[in-house]
């Protein structure tokens, strides 16, 4: 007994100690004044919920806070409209010279930064000059933009060489105050409390990294006029499961993610709650798609690529791994949403007879008769299928991928791997075929419709860069020097055509996408870059019952 | 053996014994067992049904097919692993108590070092580093769990060491290997069979926690793996108990009756062993 | 004290709580050792650190731009200068700066390191409490129907994965009835006392299981010693000399009972710790476990070291102290 | 002289941990102090001492068993310690140890023919009939029925397992047999057929006995010269045959029981205590009822003082 009462008071001790450890309220990152009271009576509020993984309040460093600042806190020059057209927004009104080399932004006067400093013409030529010169991101700028102006209202862009694609690049670089960030060197390591400062709907008002939560309220002197919200917040949880619950039982309203796709599989249980609707649109990006190793291995015979097409079941991925909202694709890549489809290529059909007859022709045949082609060698022909083993779906959809091949005689050797050992493998091009989405904004990135993806000049994580054919780099270098609109679509209709006839790679699958929100939000608008519902032309149109 | 016996008398190891023989016996007859081609595609997310025992997954597979060859692969990983890591500890452990001194000194502080290195981490590190492949989750989990046998091991042929039989063998004229061979392994045999029977059980639930963390190998359908597509592809949500307790229960089931038949181990052999197993 | 008929046939006779000194070079190079690995197996892991700051979208032309980031942060440096850097760096408190928080690594950790002690200090402790009391209660009344079941209860939850039970506990409790949060530490807003009572709240059901893991372990150590020692000559004589149950049990059993406790609490700190990892992933707990898988998932070079060596140290210290205490908790090596 | 220890050392070093018990110094244990003495063939030397006075450890080191920190073993003139791992083995084949308490020395999970057939396994004596036929002969030898081989020695009594022990020794046919308290723990009948049937086989095999033993009567009963070991020493080498009358030194004196010595220390608890301080002087100084000034400083060399009679004393001079 008489050991067991010290030894208990230390115990105890301990516990005391422990939960001390607990009691110390939490520093957070950013120092934030506490949730002001909103008032009652103009008090909507907005939560979102989302799975996105947010560290901080860094719009330079965060990559996810960069995109959810310029959805609340930051404006950019113009914005990609529902209608996929350019649309303005800090810039009122722009002109582009006829040989696409001089590019004239006139600023809307009326904007004023969060801490009541006007928004300056100035200020944005400060911005394009500060992603060029500092932002990692924005490296493309010190290749194309020759120099920053400003004009009155206006600013004025030379460029280097025609470039087709300025604006919807401008898309998703806000601008920024040049009074905070002028004496920043270093972007990503900046920590003070201004850098969340911007120009746009709402403004920042606290960020829990233990609770997982950003406050933004709306800017009541916002130059576009005040949001219908009053009060957006964003709850980060880690799990789809999670944020399921949570919008069952009424904890967020709607569901928020930049170009990702709400998993099909959590549908059902909202749809029985009974509380909860869906908006629906075509889902602008892929979310699977296939490419081929075109610099080695079997698949640099385009017949075998052409084979390897016709195996594959594409209405059974649609239906099993999307719930049957998905549909076949052409071999374009990109989906109709895009503008200037082109409905000439034609579809993926799913045709065993047709795959096996071409890879008898080829000369892969099973001799031995053990249901395996081989090749010429002897060996069984064994495809390595690079995948993400981050991710379930395209897991998935690699299974039966895989499941297809074998049916056709092909075996496979399937690596998943993370996010960074995919990119370092797919950039040594260590594959036969390789498993990847596409985002979005990733289709209309450089030559737009796919091209980012394929043409070999590029690098990127994300990118496979495996397509060299003269006849498409050119198409691709035409289509980026031109900002005239039929020429854009001639060039986007050929490079469709091209993928066609190329075959770098494929999409196998488009879908239709759904947004969850609660019942009784109305009016949302949708926005096909920054996901769905939740977006800055919903601020406006957004009503609640 | 008096240790066969000792476990046949014993009613708990008895139990154990029988759970991992069906598991066992589920794994080598699985293809006999499988009602359906687990790779099949049915209509995704059925309920429980004759057909279908267990209901089929998102995908449309049959559970209770997967589940079964769900069996194969989790044994497979645990044992193997389970091999490796004890032939690492039984190896190390000898030499090192056998041989003493600076062998001994180096043994034991590389011992320590990756006992002290937080398991769990160091697994999921090694595993991003390899990529998933049930080979190299077997290495990984094998190359990981040793140092708790080596240590048992080693204190275990310490005292055997000094024993008086291994003495009088010595004064014999029996060299080391000798003694190794005839009177340390026979007698620390009970207790690397207890140790290779948790570390197995360690080792399943290691795999179990990688394939939920996304870190196994999704083309081998391990219980673990069928539990993280359960959460990872809404069963959890869609409230498909089928789904996602049957494998739970199976990793529980198969440790359950593994650490039953290692304490029984235990108790049957010399009480030291009580002792050297506490860490 | 030394049996010289027994001793090995070697010169030096080691006294049974072996030199500790001789221990604490051992721990030292353990440390070295596990520093240089947590310097090197980041490194040899594929994956570039700056494709994760730049984004999977990025489109970087020549790639100078990269190169100016790499050199900013330090990587394009020979390994062995980055690890004379590092080594000084952690001697000097200068851990490095996290690409994925964003924060001085310190912060980071420290911020995380808070909320897994948080979870695990607790669990332990109250771990230990439960063990102690239901283990003895178990062995007291050994091959009863109580013992059968207490037994069965803690070798069962020993069994299951922790994930496993945190995801049906999280169902259960949180979605289907409500009681408690989807996860997180706390709900952001409250301060002093409600903040407490918001934290507390939030903790439940994370500590809930991490403490039934651990007691689940203990239970058997507990019941397994007081058994043992229920057993020996010197019990049985207190017994025989009328002292009362609970008396015998509390004075010489469960005191006996709370060396090996002890230890294995300390040794299996780091098993506790890395364990809780999982729990944490389920209830979004902003601990460690988090911060580590985020960290691997993001190649956070400077974060994962650092969050390596911080449970490493703890797991060397419990390890240590356990070493310390064993003579004093143990009546046998007195 | 078959067997030669010369100076013979064995010491311990006992480490204190400084975190455990603060000011605990290490200390120095020397088991085995400077001992020498020569056995010649066919005789019976008799060791005798209490418990802790370092015969076991002086059987170990001789059968290098242990290592010396001093001095040297000869076996027919070679240095046991400087014998390379084969001299070892050939060493072992014709010195053999019967240890105390036969219970250990038996693996517990091997039967008794198991354990029998070990020695000739080991140094690859005849093939399996004829290792058959040894043990059997053996077996003969040593009063055990063949029905004994397939037993474990849990299954055996003190007195059988001492047998199988000494049987197993025997097996190699040795010179030298070192018995080190070989009765221990066996009643008194089975202990005088033990002893009987030592020196039985003594005579049979042509052996060298060293017996080492507490029990003085035992060593008394059997041995041509009998060496008397306090605390690591030898204070007193006589012949057998007349040791009692001719014991002279105190000690040994207090062993027959003709003179006390003085209670002061606990003889085990001594063993660790005398060792802090004092190296020098005689380590019975303290007991000794005849004890002189220099007893305390100088330790007595063990001197001849008559034919074959040695003593380490300095109160008793030579004759």
């Amino acid at each position: 007994m008489r050991i067991l009462k010290p030894v208990l008071t230390l115990l105890a001790a301990v516990a005391l100690l422990s939960s001390g450890t607990a009691c110390t309220p939490e520093q957070p990152p950013t120092p934030t004044p506490d949730d002001p009271e909103l008032p009652e009576s103009c008090a909507l509020v907005l939560r979102v919920g989302t799975t996105r993984d947010f560290k901080s309040t860094s719009k330079f460093a965060d990559y996810w806070y960069g995109v959810l600042s310029n959805l609340t806190t930051h404006d950019s020059l113009i914005k990609l409209g529902p209608d996929m057209l350019p649309t303005p927004w800090l810039a009122r009104d722009w002109t582009i010279s006829d040989d696409s080399m001089t590019f004239t932004f006139t600023i809307a006067e009326n904007a004023t930064w969060h801490d009541g400093t006007p928004l300056t013409p100035r200020d944005v030529q400060f911005s394009i000059e500060y992603y060029r010169d500092r932002d990692p991101q924005a490296g493309w700028m010190q290749e194309i933009i020759e120099s920053v102006s400003v004009d009155g209202n206006d600013v004025v862009l030379q460029l280097t060489r025609p470039y087709g694609n300025l604006l919807t690049e401008f898309m998703t670089y806000s601008i920024v105050p040049e009074h905070i960030w002028a004496d920043v060197e270093k972007p990503l390591e900046y920590q003070g409390t201004d850098r969340v400062i911007g120009s746009g709907p709402f403004t920042f008002v606290s960020w829990d990294a233990a609770a997982g939560k950003y406050v933004f309220d709306a800017n009541e002197d916002y130059f576009q006029g005040v949001p219908n919200i009053s009060r957006v917040e964003f709850h980060v949880y880690r799990t789809m499961d999670a944020l399921v619950m949570a919008l069952s039982r009424g904890e967020v309203d709607t569901w928020w993610d930049y170009s990702g796709e709400f998993p099909y599989t959590h549908v059902p249980p909202l749809q029985d709650s009974g509380e909860i609707d869906f908006a629906t649109a075509t889902f602008l990006g892929v979310p699977a798609a296939l490419g081929f190793n075109l610099d080695e291995g079997p698949t640099v015979d385009f017949d075998f690529r052409k084979a390897i097409t016709l195996a594959i079941n594409y209405d059974q991925i649609a239906n099993l791994v999307y719930a049957g909202y998905g549909t076949a694709p052409t071999y374009g890549f990109v989906p109709p949403t895009h503008p200037h489809f082109n409905d000439d290529v034609p579809r993926i059909i799913y045709d065993k007879e047709q795959a096996a007859a071409l890879l008898d022709s080829l000369g892969y045949v099973d001799s031995n008769g053990d249901g395996l082609r081989e090749g010429q060698d002897g060996r069984n022909l064994r495809l390595t299928l690079l995948t993400r083993g981050d991710m379930p779906g395209t897991l998935r959809v690699t299974e039966m991928v895989a499941a297809d091949l074998r049916a056709v005689g092909i075996d496979s050797n399937v690596r998943a791997l993370d996010s960074s050992t995919w990119v370092a493998t797919k950039d040594a091009k260590d594959y036969d075929l390789v498993f990847f989405r596409a985002t979005p904004w990733g289709t209309m990135m450089h030559a737009s419709h796919g091209s980012g993806y394929f043409d070999s000049r590029r690098t990127g994580a994300g990118v496979l860069h495996n397509l060299d054919a003269a006849e498409y780099l050119d198409a691709c270098d035409a289509r980026l020097s031109t900002a005239l609109p039929e020429e854009q679509e001639r060039l986007d209709r050929e490079l469709q055509q091209l993928h066609y006839e190329y075959l770098p790679g494929i999409a196998l699958v488009w879908i239709e996408s759904l947004y969850p929100y609660r019942e009784g939000w109305n009016d949302w608008t949708i926005d096909h870059i920054y996901g769905g519902v939740v977006n800055s032309f919903s601020w406006f149109t957004v009503t609640a019952d | 053996m008096r240790l066969a016996s000792h476990v046949k008398t014993n009613r708990l190891a008895m139990v154990g014994m029988i759970i991992l023989w069906v598991f066992i016996l589920g794994a080598v007859f699985a293809q006999l067992l499988m009602p359906h081609d687990p790779w099949r595609h049915f209509v995704p997310f059925m309920s429980p049904s004759v057909t279908h025992v267990l209901g089929t997954d998102d995908v449309g597979r049959d559970i209770f097919s997967e589940l079964i060859l769900g069996a194969r692969v989790s044994l497979t990983v645990g044992f193997m692993a389970g091999l490796i890591a004890v032939g690492i500890g039984v190896l190390v452990g000898l030499l090192a108590g056998f041989r003493r001194g600076y062998l001994d000194e180096i043994l034991m502080g590389l011992t320590d070092v990756v006992l002290v290195i937080p398991a769990l981490p160091l697994v999921i590190l090694v595993s991003v580093y390899l990529g998933p492949g049930i080979w190299y989750t077997i290495l990984v989990i094998g190359l990981v769990f040793w140092p708790s046998t080596a240590r048992v091991i080693r204190s275990q042929v310490l005292s055997v060491r000094q024993s008086g039989y291994v003495e009088s063998a010595r004064a014999l004229g029996a060299g080391d290997g000798w003694l190794m061979r005839r009177h340390v392994l026979p007698n620390v045999l009970p207790l690397i069979l207890a140790k290779f029977v948790l570390t197995v059980a360690a080792a399943m639930l290691m795999e179990a926690s990688l394939s939920f963390l996304g870190l196994g190998d999704p083309m081998a359908k391990s219980w673990g793996m069928m539990l993280h597509y359960a959460f990872a592809r809404g069963g959890f949500i869609r409230e498909m108990w089928w789904w996602y307790v049957p494998p739970g229960v199976c990793i529980s089931l198969c440790i359950l009756s593994l650490t039953l038949i290692s304490f029984s181990i235990e108790e049957g052999s010399d009480p030291r062993l009580r002792r050297a197993l506490d860490r | 004290m030394a049996d010289v008929s027994n001793a090995a046939p070697v010169q030096r006779h080691e006294h049974p709580t072996a030199a500790i000194g001789s221990r604490a070079v051992r721990y030292l190079a353990a440390l070295f050792v596990i520093v240089t690995l947590n310097f090197l197996l980041p490194r040899m892991m594929p994956g570039d650190p700056v494709m994760n700051i730049v984004g999977e979208e990025a489109y970087y032309g020549s790639g100078e731009v990269l190169d100016a980031l790499r050199a900013d942060l330090g990587l394009d440096e020979a390994l062995h200068v980055q690890y004379g850097r590092y080594m000084t760096g952690l001697v000097t408190g200068d851990w490095g700066y996290s690409y994925l928080y964003l924060q001085p690594v310190r912060e980071s950790i420290t911020l995380h390191l808070r909320w897994t002690l948080a979870l695990v200090l607790p669990s332990v402790v109250l771990a230990a409490l439960l063990a102690a009391l239901l283990g003895s209660i178990a062995a007291w009344k050994r091959s009863s129907r109580t013992d059968v079941g207490l037994s069965g209860a803690h070798l069962l939850i020993y069994s299951m994965p922790h994930y496993w039970l945190a995801m049906l506990l999280l169902f259960m409790f949180s979605f289907k009835l409500g009681w408690f949060p989807l996860g997180r530490a706390t709900s952001a807003g409250a301060s002093e006392l409600p903040y407490l009572i918001d934290v507390g709240w939030h903790m439940f059901l994370p500590l809930l299981v991490v403490t039934a893991f651990k007691a689940a372990y203990d239970f058997l150590i507990v019941r397994n010693s007081v058994v043992s020692i229920l057993g020996e000559d010197y019990v049985l004589m207190a017994q025989a000399k009328g002292l009362s149950g609970m008396a015998v049990l509390f004075r010489h059993a469960l005191r006996n009972a709370l060396a090996p406790l002890v230890t294995v609490t300390a040794i299996q700190f780091g098993m506790v710790l890395s364990g809780a990892l999982l729990v944490e992933v389920v209830f979004s707990w902003p601990g460690m476990g988090t911060l580590i898988y985020d960290a691997i998932g993001a190649r956070d070079y400077p974060l994962l070291q650092s969050a390596f060596l911080i449970i490493a140290i703890c797991v060397l210290i419990a390890n240590f102290i356990a070493d310390v205490l064993y003579p004093y908790l143990d009546p046998r090596t007195r | 002289m078959i067997l030669e220890v010369r100076h013979l050392s064995t010491h311990y070093l006992v480490r204190h941990n400084p975190l455990a018990r603060f000011g605990h110094r290490d200390h120095l244990i020397r088991a085995v102090d400077d001992v020498s003495f020569a056995v010649t063939a066919g005789e019976v030397f008799g060791i005798i001492g209490e418990s802790g006075s370092g015969k076991t450890t002086l059987a170990r080191t001789m059968l290098r068993l242990c290592d010396s920190t001093a001095g040297d073993v000869l076996h027919r003139g070679r240095s046991v310690f400087a014998m390379n791992s084969s001299e070892l083995k050939q060493y072992r084949h014709s010195v053999q140890p019967v240890f105390q308490d036969a219970d250990s020395t038996l693996d517990p999970r091997q039967h008794v023919g198991a354990i029998l057939e070990e020695p000739l396994l080991i140094h690859g004596i005849g093939d399996a009939a004829t290792r058959r036929q040894y043990i059997g002969g053996m077996l003969e030898q040593i009063n055990l029925s063949p029905s004994f081989l397939q037993r474990h020695p849990s299954e055996l009594s003190g007195g059988q397992r001492q047998r199988v022990a000494l049987a197993r020794s025997l097996l190699l046919n040795p010179e030298v047999l070192i018995a080190d308290e070989p009765t221990s723990g066996l009643d008194p009948l089975v202990t005088t057929q033990v002893l009987a049937l030592m020196l039985r086989l003594k005579q049979d095999h042509g052996l060298t006995l060293i017996l080492i033993s507490h029990d003085l009567e035992t060593v008394a009963y059997a041995s041509d010269r009998i060496a008397v070991m306090y605390r690591g020493r030898i204070v007193e080498l006589s012949g057998g045959e007349d040791f009692a009358q001719r014991a002279s030194h105190p000690y040994t004196r207090f062993l027959l029981g003709v003179e006390r010595r003085v209670p002061e220390i606990p003889v085990l608890e001594g063993v660790h205590e005398h060792i802090h301080g004092a190296e020098d002087g005689c380590a019975y100084a303290n007991s000794c009822p005849h004890h002189l000034h220099v007893c305390h400083s100088i330790s007595p060399e063990l001197r001849e003082t008559s034919q074959g009679h040695l003593i380490a004393c300095h109160a008793i001079a030579p004759e």
